[in-house]
């Protein structure tokens, strides 16, 4: 997995230039400018170059004005921060995070994609509901932390459900936009053909609403890192969050920043991974030079 | 061996090494206890933990159980005192010119949001004639206290005085020297960290909970003569701190342990006096009724170890 | 109405209600279908006729009237009958032959190797062997079309429904798929309805040609087709089949007048 | 302001039982079981009825069983802490939460416009910036909050800066997913127009991707809020947030609850908000029977 | 080529690259169109008639070959050009004048009181007065071809590309547009590129017939149309028109032998 497949998060509308595909006149123009193009060619090197161009820039800037290190560390530093904790317990942090991330995320698409078809399916229903959804997307997780604690105890279970509340709203909004939005026709045409109800759904509705869907789930994925820190920040003694959190109260912030680093690493992988996923299952989802 | 489920109030650091010590050196076996460390995220959220049951015995500002004893009526109760003077203070930098709590008129003050300092604050300006209208004060995240004061963007930080060897070196990086004034120098006298424990358990267990306090005490006092091997009982668990920054740690906690009060009073002791005296404080500065509480209900001396 | 109708318009009205007023799109259409046969219907551009196929199918309940198939009042899309729609409404992610298929994998059958077989068949009578694998996006206006005219036929529907199926056809492939259709249709009788503009089409196809008038829509003439059975290419240049498109053509100018 | 328009955000299929209008059969059916369909037609009945019935659970749960007041306080409790605190301060939390959250919402739309629309447009800024948009995303605000109180001091900046990184992501995403689902008949049709670029994006994918914009909209205004509140656990002295938390730091359960009970009725109201918006002024881009 | 002409093809070929292989859409097509002439094509479904019509668009760039529209290579769409898209192509969100407004507005113009006239006069033109703030999705087909094409009309463009416009009409309907744009043309002269699949209104309207060969699309013959103009309803029913329409119709299925 590496950053290349970001970029096939997103697209010009000019396909790319191969001599045997039919070429728009943007792609030509395009033609008149290659680099970028050029280097797109590389798969990863764009994304590579921007993140390590913005690290040597912040090298720069920490080394050249007196930026003291408890405000914003070099890079070098924070990377020399990887001796203050051994391997394993790096693995451990990251392992906890990701673990949490990843089963309140599996959890939250589980459960947003029926509730996401019965608020399609019955106006009754989705009065009654969505301002349930809406309460409890509003609630700030930190408020309500120690009822979910008293309640679940104290393993992984508060934080799963606390990353799959965070993650739960944008998923079941993005899933009922996109299924709501299906085209007339097709409703029709499987109206017509008189098939189970719920076929409407899983050959028609959710095949059409799938960039809708990964809209929401590229949105959650990172939500669901953010949500596992958030929970180990409310309630653990392990995982990324709470090594950042420690780290920082302890002002170890070199290493604190070499967390966030892991962090937003984890992050991008995953988002990466959901992109890839588009890609693999999904092709005809994505614009036909994305492919 | 009996199993207790000891409750932080906050991450682990130098100042909550008596547990790790009680664990490391083997007190706690030797007292037929196996203890078992519950993480907290202040004192409020460790008082209710205790409240529901969630563990047995632990450590929370005093403030905090009296604020929540007047108004929820929680089932806990404090069983020996373990901070016996109040542990906030101003931090400056030399040549902000602050030398005395007095010296803060007019000045630009950073304080996080929900620390208990803040409940203080008001009183300890009072007692000199001040109110907060005469200075500046700004709230913010606890990690942003130490550049804020650093980088001059003010003049004076409140922090416990536990922090001071973390401040300190964080004030070398930046070429400066910190400066140090305890509220309790102005003359606020009361118990903050205490031990306190579920009603339960002490009902249920209060063998159990006599032999932890025994042990418990024994590695107080084995943290304040031998601090750097509590730092290193404390970083063999949690291997991500710093030894050194730890062992400072310990020492400054120890300052509020080990004391005047301490002489007169004895290891762990809740004199009535101080006691009625900090719930004064709490009463005044929560704006409670001071008759609604006794604050004896809210400590049992029958556990302490005779010493 | 007689028993062996298989379809009845009564008194059918279809007024549609928009956000700038409503808008009458159907007035009183009677007529009935006997199973089995073939009637096509011709009228100008928005006089409604896609809105009687609509009715017809269940997707729209009419306002005033009723339509009954084979005696029961449509209320409800049946599993007997299948529609070209006049878009070639097609899955956009599915290939030609799962877009064949999709009647069949959406009412649940399970899809045989026989269906596969039968879909190809189709595929290949619509003249798009070789397109199998493509996804309606390369294919052309017609191709798609036809994509969609197969479609109906996988399910062999007692009735089938066909919203002018072939306007997007060249001459020769419209004639082709037209004597196709007429096969299927007598080896597997069925009741078709087919909406067309095409007035020769209209009189080679069908048993029966029904003539609407301009919006609102409702019947000017229901004609019988002169001519015999089984009809084949030398019909198209018949003089009756000539005199009959005439007269055709002459009633739907009129409305001009 | 009130709940009726929630369920604008959902729809059932079928059209409403309306003489003049089409019927499609799912209304035929409906007609045989209207008491939610009836109860439908009272605008705001449902979701209110939902959360009096939610309420009223809760009074019964609480009194009943032998909850404490300070895991769970009955709501009749909670009300009761209206009086704890003065009216206009009640007012100046609010107002400070719902300032912080409306500012940073509008910057993030402000900017997640022409963002999106420097992804769509070239595939080198998407791969270069998607790696960026992916790391501010997925670091924790709390992690960050230093650097963001140092650089901006201590007034309503830090936290606007908090609520727009917060909000901003699911924008950015949503819009620019929009605007690349946007058919590719409709481009050519521009691009045959010959106009200038930019009017691509005004006039036809912008307007396609309003139900992608929207979901994006009802997302971060949620959120929106959430990141005043964390903003105000980070630095502030007043606001929702800052109250709530203050409250259960000086065990003020009640209290707390009541500020959490203001906050999710200001998450309600700018969430319906929105979808009034939306019907309002893009009633094409909702289902028809929603309008 | 010579200098007049308005549209010129050189040995064009057109292969499209698909994830199922690449595909011959058009090969070594070679022409030219005289400024003013007015030429409709001819030939089956799926031959590449869309794809020549969108290679002169500048929408599409052929894999060899090239197009020059005045003399310019083609490169990006001109704005002296004018589609009628296969697919009728309307703004979902906007109604019918809207629609027809569309391209002034797109390409920045202002709307004036002038414009608005105009698009109101082609909208009554195609015969949708009273449809004017309808929605697409509330006319039928056919109607929404006419506001496509009045769309076209609007800009009054240099060289009119039409894909099928005719399609979806009756035949009535159908005739008074191709005499209508006849109209247009002889008004304000144009050079027009028309798709069609009916012989005898590619003849009616043509001043010369392209046709082309199946898949992958070449042009079979490129025949001048032997009928005087002006063209009348008269002419519809001429024996010259009939004889070409019927030789055309015979180079159409001969295909098929
Ligand atoms: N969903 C709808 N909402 C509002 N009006 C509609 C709707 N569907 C059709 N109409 C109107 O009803 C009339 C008949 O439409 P219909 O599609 O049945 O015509 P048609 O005979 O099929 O025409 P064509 O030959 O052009 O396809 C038209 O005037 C159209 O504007
Ligand atoms: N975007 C595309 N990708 C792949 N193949 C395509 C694409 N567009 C067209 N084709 C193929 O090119 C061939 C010609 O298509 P085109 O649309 O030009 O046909 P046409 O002559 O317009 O047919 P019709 O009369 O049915 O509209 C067809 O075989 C079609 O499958
Ligand atoms: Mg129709
Ligand atoms: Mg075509």
């Amino acid at each position: 997995m590496s950053l290349q497949d970001i970029s096939a998060a997103s697209s010009s509308s000019a396909p790319p230039e191969d001599s045997t595909a039919p070429a728009t006149p943007a792609a030509v123009e395009a033609a008149k400018v290659p680099l970028g193009r050029q280097m797109m060619a590389v798969p990863g090197l764009l994304p590579g170059l921007t993140i390590i161009t913005l690290l040597v820039v912040w090298e720069l800037v920490t080394s050249i004005f007196p930026i003291p290190s408890f405000i914003l560390p070099a890079p070098t530093r924070i990377g020399g921060a990887i001796d203050a904790v051994p391997a394993d317990r790096w693995f451990d942090h990251v392992w906890a995070t990701l673990r949490v991330a990843m089963i309140g995320y599996v959890i939250s698409i589980c459960i947003a994609l029926p509730v996401a078809i019965a608020l399609t399916r019955s106006k009754v229903v989705s009065a009654c509901l969505y301002p349930l959804l809406v309460v409890i997307q509003s609630t700030p997780v930190v408020a309500i932390a120690p009822i979910i604690i008293v309640i679940l105890g104290s393993g992984d279970a508060p934080r799963v459900t606390i990353t799959f509340l965070i993650t739960f709203f944008p998923l079941v909004v993005s899933m009922t936009t996109g299924m709501m939005a299906t085209p007339r026709e097709l409703i029709e045409l499987s109206q017509s053909l008189k098939a189970p109800p719920w076929r409407e759904f899983t050959q028609i509705r959710i095949p059409y609403a799938i960039p809708y869907i990964f809209s929401g789930l590229k949105i959650s994925i990172t939500l669901a890192v953010i949500g596992a820190v958030v929970a180990e920040f409310v309630a653990s003694s392990q995982g990324l969050g709470f090594f950042i959190q420690f780290s920082t109260s302890n002002f170890k912030l070199p290493q604190a920043w070499l967390g966030l680093g892991f962090l937003v690493l984890m992050s991008l992988t995953l988002f990466n991974l959901v992109v890839l996923v588009q890609r693999i299952f999904f092709p005809w989802s994505m614009p036909k030079d994305e492919r | 061996l009996d199993q207790v489920t000891f409750q932080l109030d906050w991450l682990p650091g130098g100042d909550k090494s008596p547990i790790y010590v009680c664990i490391e050196q083997g007190f706690c076996e030797e007292a037929g206890i196996e203890v078992t460390i519950e993480q907290g995220r202040g004192s409020s959220e460790a008082v209710t933990k205790l409240a529901t049951g969630i563990s047995d015995i632990g450590t929370a500002g005093l403030g905090a159980l009296m604020a929540a004893t007047i108004t929820e009526d929680v089932p806990v109760t404090a069983v020996m005192s373990y901070f016996n003077q109040g542990p906030h203070a101003f931090y400056t930098l030399e040549g902000n010119g602050i030398a005395t709590v007095e010296d803060v008129r007019g000045m630009t003050i950073a304080t996080s949001p929900f620390t208990s300092s803040n409940v203080y604050l008001p009183l300890v300006l009072a007692d000199l004639g001040m109110t907060e209208e005469d200075i500046v004060l700004n709230k913010m995240d606890p990690g942003a206290l130490g550049p804020t004061l650093m980088t001059g963007q003010a003049d004076a930080i409140i922090a416990w005085v536990v922090d001071i060897t973390r401040y300190t070196t964080q004030a070398e990086e930046a070429g400066k020297d910190i400066v140090v004034i305890p509220w309790s120098t102005a003359g606020l006298e009361l118990y903050s960290a205490s031990v306190v424990a579920n009603d339960t358990f002490l009902a249920e267990r209060p063998d159990v909970a006599r032999r932890f306090l025994e042990a418990y005490q024994r590695s107080i006092v084995f943290a304040s003569e031998n601090p750097s091997e509590a730092a290193e009982a404390v970083v063999s668990v949690v291997p991500e701190l710093d030894l050194a920054a730890i062992e400072g740690g310990v020492n400054d906690a120890m300052l509020l342990v080990f004391n005047e009060v301490t002489e007169a009073d004895g290891l762990g002791a809740f004199e009535a006096g101080r006691l009625a005296a900090t719930w004064e404080r709490v009463a005044a500065a929560q704006g409670f009724d001071v008759d609604a509480l006794d604050p004896e209900t809210i400590v049992d001396r029958s556990f302490l170890p005779t010493n | 109405m007689p028993n062996n109708a298989a379809i009845a318009f009564e008194n059918v009205g279809q007024v549609f209600a928009t956000d700038t007023g409503p808008l009458e799109a159907l007035r009183g259409v009677s007529t009935s279908i006997a199973r089995h046969q073939f009637v096509a219907v011709l009228g100008p551009s928005g006089c409604g006729k896609s809105t009687l196929l609509r009715l017809t199918s269940g997707l729209l309940k009419p306002t005033s009237g009723s339509v009954k198939v084979f005696d029961l009042e449509v209320t409800d899309p049946r599993d007997d009958v299948g529609i070209v729609f006049q878009k070639p409404t097609l899955l956009p992610w599915a290939n030609t032959i799962d877009n064949v298929l999709f009647p069949l994998k959406h009412r649940g059958g399970f899809v045989a190797k026989d269906d596969r077989q039968r879909a190809h068949d189709l595929v290949k009578m619509v003249g798009l062997e070789g397109f199998e694998t493509r996804l309606p996006n390369e294919l052309s206006g017609g191709m798609q079309q036809r994509v969609g005219i197969a479609r109906a036929l996988l399910m062999d529907p007692d009735i089938l429904l066909m919203d002018e199926p072939f306007s997007a056809l060249d001459a020769l492939t419209r004639e082709e798929m037209g004597f196709e259709l007429l096969r299927i249709w007598q080896e597997r009788p069925k009741t078709v309805l087919f909406i067309t503009h095409s007035i020769s089409e209209a009189v080679l196809l069908a048993d029966r040609v029904i003539v609407m008038t301009d919006r609102p829509g409702a019947i000017l003439e229901d004609l019988k087709v002169p001519l015999d059975r089984p009809r084949t290419v030398e019909t198209t240049t018949s003089k009756v089949m000539h005199e009959f498109a005439g007269y055709l053509r002459s009633l739907l100018l009129k409305r001009a007048a």
